[in-house]
Order: structure tokens, then C-alpha cells, then sequence
């Protein structure tokens, strides 16, 4: 919660329950207006400036585009969204496990930490082949590509949020008897929640390019698939749709998370 | 009700020899020396920054002293990692965490404990009244005003059962009325239940009203300066504070906890003048 | 923190340890099970590799940091100053966090054709792609962390009669500098990376015009030499970083 | 009998190039022949050889006779078993206004190539007429042929089947003069069908029934290109039709042209393949000669009956 | 010295009528009225939760009242918000930067008036004996006592110079003299540059020791319950705790509270009874 939103809380709140509804609602028409607009601008824009089509197409060429295989982005669509689900799950879930782990046996962090950062300054497409020989055209690969992205700025954040743990509070707990998984578990991960999501948040973007990259070693279905194929026929038009069916399911996800991250984190930053 | 022995007994249930704490370049407690014995009631007094709260960290088993000092608990030599979870603690600032609301932070020391959540709940429920919170079972800490969250911190660690506890002003945000209400519930539960209390205040009054035995602190670094045993007898009515007796005792306090305030500040002029 | 600093040489032992282990199964694998250069070179193949090529490598690797590091200022820049505008302005959070996150969700490559159409296949593209790839990273982190200071110590500054720039540079950005600095270290890397992928598909030179030559050159321990010299580069940004956020940092 | 599983390994993306596989596939001509027949797309950084020679792939259409020397040059254990393009698909392309009038004329101009198989198409090329390659500005191009289209490059290199559709078609007509490797005495049969060693030594009869299969679906695209791109877009279907046929049409002149003519179908024409091999030790692209027996088995192919190759 | 006088001005420094402030379904101020002349001392004493930190940040321009309420500052109707940076406010919790050290964060408000930071730090090493913080100047904020870091924001609020003064428990934390000295310091502050203040404490001693007027507040939701002028002559000295006048008036001002304190235990007992 930001720091204007306190005079008007108790207000917002009680406008919020006399009337939820409409609030979400009100929401919702919000978004879709200023999705609206967006549309109307760049249509306009286009048209007026007489953008080559071969720079930016107009919106409605490219949704007429979608339009015409709706099949194939829908397809596309569903299964990037399942690569992309199972990497961030998994990816997020080891993130916080090794930021844990690390954060408990330092000998293994400092023998591990630097491998970690290794690992991540390799770029995964240049080893297309491997990943096919190790795990084949699957939705598996597409999935540990974007795990493989995803792990790592989780373990930061984690250790990070960890770390940022008041000593008094933790001196309390200790006093209480608290073994250190209980410390854990009530204390360090509560407080690093907030670092954690904003880890999470960035893996949700960073899975779906795990994805689509992964999809780009020989698959048949996938937004990724769309984009490569978009892109070396340059089909420009292709390309935007390819771009807009990717930034729908990124902003999705990427909203969905954050709505997760404001159930979970809703107290006040307080030191 | 009979005085409880102000004199240590043959064995103390706690025993300090020799403490010294240093931070960096600030030495906070030097040669410190106390013993407590068992449910007796010791209330500690001092200048501000003179070490109390250093001296509950080290009883808690939050810090170890120096080497070279002694800590004895319930006759045994040890460390003061082995007072973790022996000892129940009210740190001076409430350190509420604000993920949990006044029911939930209250039970902290239960949950640890292993009790069910909702058995802690319910025994937490019982004792908001008393603790004046009744109605904000739900509220956060962030809702909650300076005294309110203050009770929660208190009522956290009475749900902690141990006989040694530890309280750091538990008090100083309470207004009177609330302050004594507080005072007689914590007599109450110290003579029901035998505990053994070490309690840190400023306020003189309440350091006498409540003590078996007052200590009082020299400034930084802090010793022992003076050990005054309270021999009122119990229980002790709200009127005792005007006797002669209390008013003696509260005079001799007050002398040597100002000699030592007033030595704190002439040190601090003397190191300001040459830096 | 203070612990790590207590023991440096320590964590370094370790951290060579790890390195060794690593090295050693590595080698172990490659050489015990005879894999095929094409499966996993031994680590000494590549070792030796490297050297033969060094002076394509560090000329390559040359490119490749300037296009990062360049991109890499740039997108902090980006990243912070939106971050600070949001700050300043609310109404701005709504306008650019959806874009940024639309922007962002879609992969780097995916707008390789489109940048190198639009900034060629020079240095300039590529410093484009890795200013997008680090200023989402660095705008989140910091936006994080502007949110994350207590609101009764904003309270404070505001009766003081701070402004919201007061408020800004004395309180949040401090409070904020953490997570910051954080998403700062994880960038480092990322931006290597994005400067050798977007090699890969289209560079005078680099690394990725490197591993993609040996790729399609079937010279895998070439390719693997080159990994080496990135990783070595990215670590070295990386511990950059990590050393002046120690530095920053020195109340946590 | 029980279906025996494989997969072939294209170069690249599902598309009219690869589509007499699919159309076998579509009408199951490889399941009569007794083959559970996968076809797994290729892609930028994969590699065919190397995904055959792992045995991640059964069958694999790679790059072309050039990568084959490379593969076999670092010692990968593949074998071609077929040709498709019998000559080469690179053509390089200037303006017809432009300053560029003859080969001589690439000295001091800029010009792109891939540098995956078309650098040494234009090398060959170069050094017939006696230019070093030091002599021009050879730049990688990039997926994009739009900085020809733009005048900022002066040469820049198309597939018959590709990229001359694009420019052709973001051009004006006749605006385009081209520079075909043949006319400077120089082939590089592309598009090879390759499987392992040990696929060719173990399972000679799989090989046979994948080609047999290929060639029939290859001659039913031929002889219905319609239906056959029909079938492509199936598996992809945001491609421009307009264009698939454009490939298909160009890719059956690649495959029948040189020796298929005569021979059929990925038929392997010994002579092309030596003058490209010695032509690549010459220049050092490989290190030391590739035994060409072991390299290109045309046994398979030889052993159907040549009206099932002619197409 | 002549006593500042204790009846409403003409015109009033600050002036607050039908003040209400409600916290989702908790009324913490209802109907509240109250006014202070320039220059005058008054203090805020109530029972715990009672909305005195609440009423604080209202003045303090930190949060708007509930709509229908009148705020007045020198004479003119507006807005709390409008107060931000006409008032130095001293908040409950001391709320020290961590990344800032002790002559750093007292200077905090300086900053923001946009004092370089060299001579901002002068003034402020100049008064860090008077703190008893000399020598600590460099120290941050963790490594500090409670009532160390209770003195840190004390300063941070007096180098912040502005007519009305705030302060919310300011002494809380501190021990007997160190608190007499301060208290001692503050007066000498107040009678030099004639500044107004608004001082919450429990300590009713306190209270009517500096106070030209005692505010007693009711129980939740909080309004004026009591405006008891002292009338006691000024330089006051500390033995004037025992005079008469000085117990009389503590009687009635702890019965007044009390009687607060005892209702709004009564009341959470009756809420928790039916929830
Ligand atoms: N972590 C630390 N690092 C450095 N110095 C410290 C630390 N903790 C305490 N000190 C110093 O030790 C001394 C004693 O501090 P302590 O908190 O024990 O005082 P106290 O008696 O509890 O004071 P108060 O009554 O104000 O709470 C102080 O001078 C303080 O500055
Ligand atoms: N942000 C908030 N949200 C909800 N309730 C709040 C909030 N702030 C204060 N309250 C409620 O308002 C009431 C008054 O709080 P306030 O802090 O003003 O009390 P106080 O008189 O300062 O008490 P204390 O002496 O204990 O500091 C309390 O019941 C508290 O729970
Ligand atoms: C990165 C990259 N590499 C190679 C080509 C050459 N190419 C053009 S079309 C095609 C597939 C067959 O049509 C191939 C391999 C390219 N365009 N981009
Ligand atoms: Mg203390
Ligand atoms: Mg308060």
C-alpha cells in the first residue's frame, strides 16, 4: 500500500463495500477503455502519419490477420501458457527453495552461488541441440528453458529478503525457543514475501520467454513457433500478431501474479 | 501474604559474575554482578543507554557476554544460548510482525511451542479483555495505537510460560490507570504461578511497587551500583506510595540513579569537548 | 553481509572448491563416458581451445561488453528515471506499468527483426535490445522498492514540509536502493546475454556472432570457449556490481 | 506388422520446401510402408547433423552437401542417403539501375551473405573470376532482405524459393539482376537427406521404405501442388499461400534440375559432390579430404526402381 | 516570569470544533473540540487507544478529519494538509532512517528546509551534550538504546523550528533524570522563542508539571473530557511536585482519567461479550 492511499482509505473502503460491484466493474471498463483508446491511436496514427505497413501495420490488418487462423493462435496461445506455467512454477518454486538453502548453509551458497550466476550467463539458444538430445521436441524442454530462467532472480530476491530480516525480531523468536524452521516459516519468509514477488513478477515475463525461445527448437505449436515463422518470412504483419498474442498472455500471467502478490502481501511496509 | 526472601537463597535460580559486553569501541556492561533467586520479583532501574536492555539480551540468550564472564541458570554453569526458549522475553520496542493480526501475534510463543492454532486462538481470545484489546482481535498492528500495540507485545509474552521472564518497560506506553491495571494483573499471575520476574522500568514508583529487590544501574558502562531490597509488605495497596517507608526508599533511588544520570552527561560533555 | 566480509578469503576458497568440483565432474564425464565433442567437449579441450583462439575471443568479448555495458546504462537509466517519474507522478503508474509489462512479456528476440530493422545490424541494435531487457528489470526492482518505505516515516518527511521530491530522494530511494541494487546485480547478467543472443541472429561481431559461426561449424569446443569468456565477462560485471552494492549498502 | 517409429529432422520451419514429406505423411504412405514417421521442424541454431548423428533424429533433411563435409570433417557419423536440390538455390541479387553490372563490379561494394553455406557459394564465385574476398564489403545479412530493398546494400543473396519471392514482390518488376553460381561453373547441391552410421549399417530396409515414401509424396506434391500446400499449411497455418506456391513451383525445378532429370529424384550426382568437396579443401573449409564413399551412400536410393523416382 | 496566560485568546493559535475521525468501523475522535493560544503549553493526557496520536497527526496536516469538522490555524479555516511543514511534530515511534547516523537524522528536517548539510550538522553537534548523545554522533541507529533513539528524534523535532510544536510521549523511554533535564531543557526552549506546544503523556506528573493546561481525553471515541488550567506560577521547580495545589490537581486529573480508562476497559469487555 503507497503512502497517499492513507487519507482516503477509510473512505475507499467504505465506497469499496457499499458498492463491490460496480468498483470491479468500473475497473474492468476502465481497462477496456484505455485498451480502446490505445487501439484508436495506433489505428490513427498509421493512417494519419502514413506509417509504412512495413514498420508498424495498421491494428486492424493484424487482427484481421489473427482472425483469419484463429486456430493457430489459440493453439499457440494454450500451449505457450502450459510451457509457461509449469517453468514459472517450477523455476519459482526451486528459486525459493535454493534462496532458502542457500541461506541457511552459507558453505553452499558460496560454493554454489557462483555456478549459479555461471549457469545464467549462458545463453540457452545456443544449445538448441542439446536441449532437443537431452529432452527431445516435448512440452517438458519448453518448460525447463523457462525454469531455467525463471530459478535464478528468484534465489536472489529470496537470500535478499532473508537477509533484510530485523535481528530484534529474529532475537525474539529465538528467545520463544523457535527451532530455525519455525524462524523460517513465521518469520524470515513472511518478511521476504514482498522481495520474493517482485521476483516472482519478473519470472512471470521471463518464463514466457523461456517459452517461446524453447519453442524455437523445431516445435509445431506455440506463440514462439508463430514468431519464428512470422519472422523469417517477413510477414510483418505476422510479427505484430505474434507480438500481441505474446504480450496478451505475458500481461495476463504477469497480472494474475500481481493480484496473487496483493492477497498475500497486504500489510504495510513497516521496519 | 508473606514477603517472598529478598536475600539471595543458596542457590539462585539465575547468576551473573563478572559480565562485561562490549560493542566495538562502547564497552555497555563492565563487571556486572546479580543474582535472582527463585520467584522473586527484581526490578531493574538505571540511565538511559546504560545497558538494561543489553543485560535482558544476554539473560535471554540473545547475546553472549565477553569471555571470562560467569552465567549460572538453576545452579548450572552455561552459555547464554542455552537460556534460548527458557526464559519468556519482552524485547523493549513490541516488534509485532505485521502480517499477523493481534490474536495471531499474540499466540507467536504458543505456535513455536507446537500448540494448535486454534487452541492458541481460543486461550488468546479469553485474555483480550483483560489486556483492555477486546474487539481488536482482528486488527493489524499497523491499526493498533502506541499502547495498544505495546499490551499485544506484553500478552505474547505472557502466553509464553516459563519461570524466568524478562520484561523490558513493559509498561511505558500505558497511561496510569491501564499502567496499574497492568501492575495488578502481573502481581497476580507472578503469586500464582511462583514466576520469577526481572523488569525494567523508568519510573521509580513502579520499580518499588512492584520489587522484591530494586537494582540499580551505574551508567555506561553499567554495573550493579546498588542493591535495594523492598521490604513492604504484600499485598501492596495503590495508597502505599504516600507511607514514609516508600517515600525513604524512593528518595535513596532517585539519589543514586541521578549521581549515575548525572555522570552519563558530564562523560558525554567530557568527550564531546575533545574529540 | 559483515559476515561475509569477516571471512573473504573463505568464501573465495569455496567458491574455487565449487569451481573445482564442478570442473572436475565435467571433465570426468566428458573423458570417462567418451562423449562426442558434439555431446560435451572435456573442459581442457576447451581450455585449449580458448587459447588457440584467444585473440578472436578477447576481441569478441570486447564487442560484447561495450554493446552490454553501454545498454546496461542506458536501461538503468530508463529504469530508474521511470521509476522516479511514477514516483513522482501516480497517475503515470496506471499509463506505464501495463505498457512496460505488455512490452516486457514478450520476449527480446521476439523484436530482433523489428530492432534490427529499425537500428541494423550494428552495435547500435543490440544496445537497444539489452537498454529494453534491463530497464524492465531495473524498473520493477526499483518500483518495488519505492513502495516498500513505511508509511508513518513518509508521514514524517511530509510534516517536515518535504515535497514529493523530498520524500523521494531522503526516503524512498534509500529504502529502495536494496531491491534496487538487487535487480541491478540480476541485470548484469541478462544484459550479456541479450547482447550475445541478439548476435546470434544478425552482428559485425561478438561473441554470439562467435558461437553462431562455430554452431553452424559444427567447432562445438569453439562454441564453448566462447560461453567461457562470456560467462568469465558476465561474472566479472556481475562481482562489480555485487562489490559496489556491498559498498551502497552499508546500514543492512 | 508392427509400426516402426522415426522422425525426420527438417532444416527449417514447415514450409512448401519440405512439402512432398508431409504430403507422404497426410496420405500414410510411410504407415504402408511400416514407419511411424514424426516430423519435427528445424530452427536457428539447430542443427541437423548433429541431432542425427546423437540419434535424437532417425532421418534428417540438413543443410546441404557442404554441411555433410563439415559434419563428416568433425568427425560426425552421417551418411547422405539423397540429394534434393540437385543445384544450387543461392542467387545473389543486385538492381538492375544500380552500379553493379558485372561480378568485377562486387569489388569495394557492400554485400550480404549467409555466412551458413551461401559465403562460400559467393567465394567460389569470387575466386573463378579472381577476386579476393578482401577485395568487397562482405557483411552477414540478417533475417531482414528489407536493407537491399532500402539501396543500403549493393548485392545481397536470396533463395530461389525465398527471399527473390520477397524482394521480388516488394520491388519494382524487372528492377532485379541476378548471379547464378552454375554460370561460373560452380554447384552446390543443397537440401541433403542424411541418416546415421549406424542407421544405414542396421537398418538399411528402414532407409529404403523412408525413401520410397518421401518419393511418392514428393511426386503427389508435384503433381498437386495445390492439395500439397494445402497440406503444408495444415501444419502451419499462418504462412502466405501465395508464396507457398511460389516455393513449391521453384523447389521442384531444384530438385529435377542436373542429374535428376535423368535419374530422379534425390538422385546423388557423384561428379557435383566431388567438385564441391575439392573445392572445399582447396579453400580450407575442411581440414583434410572426406572420404566421399563413406560420406554419400547412394545404394538406397539406386535400389528403387528409377519410374518411382522420375517425377 | 509571569505564567503565559492559560484562557483562550481572542484569537487562538489553533482552534478545532465537531472534529471527528473514523478508521473503517473504529471511531477513534468523535465531536472533539479544543483551542490553543499562542505560545501556550498544553498537555494531552488519556486513556490508551483513546485517539491522542490520532489527534496529532490531524494537526500535524498528516491525515484530513471526517468531513463536517472545522480546523483553524492562525485564525484562518483550511485544511489539515495544509499544516504539513508549519508544524514540528514528534511522532510516537521514533522512526529513525537506518541508513542515517545520529547528527545526520537529526538534521533530517533542515535537509528538507534546504540548510546545506555542513552547517545543518554544526548546529546539530552543538546540541548533541545537551541530548547526552556527545560522542554517539556517528553511531546509527541500531546501535543505539531506546532511549537514545528516543533523544535522536527529540532533536530532530527542536532543530525542525516552528511555532507549534507536537509532541507525542517524547520522554517515554527515558529514566527519571534524564527525563527531569529534558523537561528542564524543553521549558527553557518554549519561555526563549515563545513557541507553542502540544505534549501527550501518560505521566500526569508530566503533565501538570509543564502544562499551562491539561487536556483529558475520554475513552474511544476521543473528545475533550476535561480542561483543567494549572495555575501554578512559573519557573516551576521540582519540589513543587509535593505542594498541594500540585496534589490536588493530580487527584482530580488521575480521577478523570480513570474514570475514562475504566470505560473503555468496561466497553471492550462489553464488545467482546457480543461480537
Ligand atoms: N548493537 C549495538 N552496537 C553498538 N552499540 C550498541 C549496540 N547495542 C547497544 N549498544 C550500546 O550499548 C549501550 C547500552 O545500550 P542498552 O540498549 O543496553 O541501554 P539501555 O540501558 O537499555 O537504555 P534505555 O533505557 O535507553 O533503553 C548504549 O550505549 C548503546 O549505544
Ligand atoms: N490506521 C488505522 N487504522 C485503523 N484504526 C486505527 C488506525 N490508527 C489508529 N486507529 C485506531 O484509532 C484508535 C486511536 O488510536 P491512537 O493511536 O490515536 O491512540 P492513542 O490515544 O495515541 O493511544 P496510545 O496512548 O496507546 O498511543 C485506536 O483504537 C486505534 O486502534
Ligand atoms: C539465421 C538465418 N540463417 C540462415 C538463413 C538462410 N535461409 C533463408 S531461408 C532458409 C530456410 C529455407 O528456406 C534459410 C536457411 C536465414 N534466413 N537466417
Ligand atoms: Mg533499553
Ligand atoms: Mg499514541
Amino acid at each position: 500500500m503507497s503512502s497517499p492511499a492513507a487519507t482516503s482509505l477509510s473512505e475507499g473502503r467504505a465506497t469499496a463495500r457499499s458498492m463491490a460491484i460496480p468498483d470491479s466493474l468500473r475497473k474492468l471498463i476502465r481497462l477496456l477503455l484505455g485498451l480502446a483508446i490505445a487501439a484508436v491511436i495506433w489505428e490513427g496514427a498509421v493512417l494519419l502519419f502514413g506509417i509504412r505497413p512495413y514498420y508498424l501495420p495498421r491494428l486492424s490488418t493484424i487482427l484481421m490477420a489473427m482472425a483469419a487462423t484463429p486456430r493457430a493462435y489459440v493453439d499457440g496461445f494454450l500451449r505457450t501458457l502450459a510451457e509457461t506455467l509449469i517453468g514459472f512454477a517450477s523455476g519459482g518454486a526451486f528459486g525459493v527453495l535454493m534462496g532458502v538453502v542457500f541461506f541457511r548453509v552459507r558453505a553452499l551458497r558460496e560454493m554454489i552461488f557462483p555456478i549459479f550466476v555461471v549457469s545464467q550467463t549462458i545463453p540457452v539458444i545456443a544449445f538448441g541441440a542439446l536441449v532437443v538430445l537431452w529432452f527431445g521436441n516435448t512440452l517438458l524442454a519448453k518448460a525447463i528453458i523457462a525454469f531455467y530462467l525463471t530459478f535464478f532472480p528468484v534465489t536472489v530476491n529470496t537470500l535478499l529478503g532473508l537477509e533484510a530480516v530485523d535481528p530484534k525480531q529474529v532475537a525474539l523468536m529465538r528467545s520463544f525457543g523457535a527451532s530455525s524452521r519455525q524462524l523460517l516459516l513465521r518469520l524470515q519468509l513472511p518478511t521476504a514475501l514482498p522481495q520474493i514477488f517482485v521476483a516472482l513478477r519478473l519470472a512471470a515475463s521471463l518464463s514466457l520467454v523461456g517459452a517461446i525461445v524453447g519453442e524455437w527448437f523445431g516445435d509445431t505449436t506455440g506463440l514462439g513457433v508463430l514468431l519464428l515463422q512470422a519472422m523469417f518470412t517477413e510477414n510483418v504483419v505476422a510479427i505484430w500478431a505474434a507480438l500481441l498474442a505474446a504480450a496478451l498472455l505475458g500481461t495476463g500471467f504477469y497480472a494474475a501474479v500481481a493480484a496473487v502478490e496483493r492477497r498475500l502481501v497486504f500489510w504495510n511496509a513497516e521496519q | 501474604m508473606e514477603a517472598p526472601q529478598a536475600h539471595p537463597k543458596p542457590e539462585p535460580l539465575l547468576e551473573l559474575r563478572a559480565i562485561n559486553k562490549t560493542f566495538g569501541a562502547v564497552a555497555a556492561l563492565s563487571g556486572l554482578q546479580a543474582s535472582v533467586a527463585p520467584g522473586e520479583f527484581v526490578t531493574v532501574v538505571g540511565p538511559s543507554g546504560c545497558g538494561k536492555s543489553t543485560l535482558f539480551n544476554i539473560v535471554a540468550g540473545l547475546e553472549e557476554p565477553d569471555a571470562g564472564g560467569i552465567l549460572r541458570f538453576e545452579g548450572n554453569s552455561c552459555h547464554a544460548s542455552d537460556l534460548l526458549g527458557r526464559v519468556s522475553f519482552m524485547p523493549q520496542r513490541d516488534l509485532l510482525f505485521p502480517w499477523r493480526n493481534v490474536v495471531d501475534n499474540a499466540i507467536l510463543a504458543l505456535e513455536v511451542e507446537g500448540m494448535p492454532r486454534e487452541q492458541a486462538r481460543a486461550k488468546a481470545l479469553k485474555m483480550l479483555p483483560e489486556f483492555g484489546l477486546a474487539g481488536f482481535e482482528k486488527q493489524y498492528p499497523n491499526q493498533l495505537s502506541g499502547g495498544m500495540r505495546q499490551r499485544v507485545a506484553l500478552m505474547r509474552t505472557f502466553l509464553f510460560e516459563r519461570d524466568l521472564m524478562l520484561l523490558d518497560e513493559p509498561f511505558g506506553a500505558l497511561d496510569a490507570l491501564t499502567r496499574a491495571m497492568m501492575q495488578r494483573w502481573l502481581l497476580d499471575v507472578w503469586q500464582k504461578y511462583r514466576r520469577t520476574i526481572l523488569f525494567i522500568t523508568h519510573d521509580v514508583d513502579e520499580a518499588i511497587f512492584l520489587g522484591d529487590r530494586v537494582l540499580v544501574m551505574t551508567a555506561r558502562p553499567g554495573s550493579v551500583k546498588l542493591e535495594q531490597i523492598v521490604d513492604l509488605p504484600r499485598p501492596r495497596r495503590p495508597e502505599i506510595v504516600t507511607s514514609p517507608e516508600f517515600v525513604r526508599l524512593k528518595r535513596t533511588l532517585l539519589d543514586a540513579i541521578e549521581e549515575e544520570s548525572m555522570k552519563s552527561f558530564q562523560s558525554s560533555i567530557a568527550q564531546e569537548k575533545m574529540p | 553481509m559483515s559476515r561475509a566480509l569477516a571471512s573473504p578469503s573463505l568464501a573465495v576458497q569455496r567458491g574455487i572448491l565449487g569451481a573445482v568440483l564442478l570442473v572436475a565432474c565435467w571433465e570426468g564425464a566428458a573423458r570417462g563416458l567418451h562423449l562426442p565433442a558434439y555431446v560435451l567437449p572435456a573442459v581442457s579441450d576447451i581450455l585449449v581451445g580458448l587459447w588457440s583462439k584467444r585473440a578472436i575471443l578477447v576481441d569478441a568479448a570486447g564487442y560484447t561488453l561495450l554493446e552490454a555495458l553501454v545498454g546496461y546504462g542506458l536501461g538503468c537509466l530508463i529504469g530508474i528515471g521511470l521509476a522516479v517519474a511514477i514516483a513522482l507522478v501516480p497517475a503515470l503508474r496506471s499509463a506505464i506499468l501495463p505498457l512496460a509489462t505488455a512490452i516486457n512479456s514478450v520476449p527480446v528476440v521476439g523484436y530482433s527483426p523489428l530492432i534490427l530493422l529499425w537500428f541494423g545490424i550494428g552495435v547500435s541494435s543490440k544496445i537497444v535490445m539489452v537498454a529494453m531487457a534491463v530497464s524492465f528489470t531495473v524498473l520493477l526492482s526499483m518500483l518495488a522498492g519505492l513502495d516498500r518505505v513505511d508509511r508513518r516515516a513518509v508521514d514524517l518527511m511530509k510534516s517536515f514540509g518535504a515535497s514529493r521530491f523530498g520524500v523521494l530522494w531522503r526516503l524512498r530511494l534509500p529504502t529502495a536502493l536494496p531491491l534496487l541494487l538487487a535487480g541491478m546485480r540480476v541485470s548484469t547478467v541478462r544484459s550479456v546475454i541479450v547482447a550475445i543472443v541478439t548476435e546470434m541472429l544478425g552482428a559485425h561481431g561478438g561473441l554470439g556472432w562467435v558461437i553462431y559461426q562455430a554452431v553452424l561449424q559444427i567447432d562445438f569446443v569453439q562454441v564453448w570457449a566462447a560461453i567461457f569468456v562470456a560467462s568469465a565477462a558476465s561474472l566479472a560485471f556481475f562481482g562489480l556490481i555485487g562489490f559496489l552494492e556491498r559498498k551502497i549498502l552499508f546500514w543492512t | 506388422a508392427e509400426l516402426q517409429k522415426a522422425s525426420l529432422r527438417l532444416k527449417w520451419l514447415p514450409q512448401a520446401q519440405f512439402a512432398g514429406f508431409y504430403v507422404a505423411a497426410a496420405k500414410g504412405y510411410y504407415k504402408t510402408e511400416g514407419i511411424d514417421l514424426t516430423i519435427n521442424p528445424g530452427g536457428p541454431n539447430l542443427l541437423t547433423e548433429n541431432l542425427v548423428a546423437t540419434g535424437a533424429d532417425t532421418f534428417g533433411l540438413s543443410g546441404g552437401t557442404d554441411s555433410v563435409f563439415a559434419a563428416r570433417d568433425k568427425g560426425l557419423p552421417i551418411v547422405c542417403i539423397g540429394v534434393s536440390h540437385q543445384i544450387t538455390p543461392f542467387i545473389f541479387v543486385t538492381r538492375k539501375d544500380g552500379p553493379v553490372k558485372t561480378i568485377q563490379d562486387f569489388k569495394g561494394k557492400t554485400v550480404t551473405t549467409w555466412f551458413t553455406g551461401a559465403n562460400h557459394v559467393l567465394n567460389g564465385m569470387l575466386a573463378k573470376e579472381g577476386i579476393k574476398p578482401d577485395e568487397l564489403k562482405i557483411q552477414p545479412q540478417q533475417v531482414s532482405v528489407t536493407p537491399f530493398v532500402d539501396g543500403n546494400v549493393d548485392v545481397v543473396t536470396a533463395t530461389y524459393y525465398n527471399e527473390f519471392y520477397t524482394i521480388q514482390s516488394r520491388m519494382p518488376k524487372d528492377s532485379l539482376k541476378t548471379f547464378v553460381a552454375e554460370d561460373y561453373g560452380i554447384t552446390f547441391p543443397r537440401d541433403t537427406l542424411i541418416v546415421a552410421e549406424a542407421t544405414a549399417k542396421e537398418k538399411p530396409e528402414l532407409v529404403k521404405a523412408f525413401l520410397r515414401a518421401s518419393l511418392k509424396g514428393w511426386k503427389d506434391a508435384f503433381s498437386d501442388p495445390k492439395g500439397a500446400v494445402d497440406t503444408v499449411m495444415a501444419a502451419a497455418p499462418t504462412l502466405d499461400r501465395a508464396q507457398q506456391e511460389f516455393m513449391l513451383t521453384e523447389v521442384k525445378r531444384l530438385m529435377t534440375a542436373g542429374a535428376a532429370a535423368k535419374n530422379g529424384m534425390f538422385w546423388i550426382d557423384a561428379d557435383a559432390v566431388k567438385t564441391a568437396h575439392d573445392f572445399f579443401l582447396k579453400y580450407g573449409v575442411i581440414s583434410k579430404p572426406v572420404d566421399l564413399a563413406a560420406a554419400y551412400d547412394a545404394s538406397f536410393i539406386q535400389s528403387i526402381p528409377a519410374a518411382d523416382r522420375l517425377p
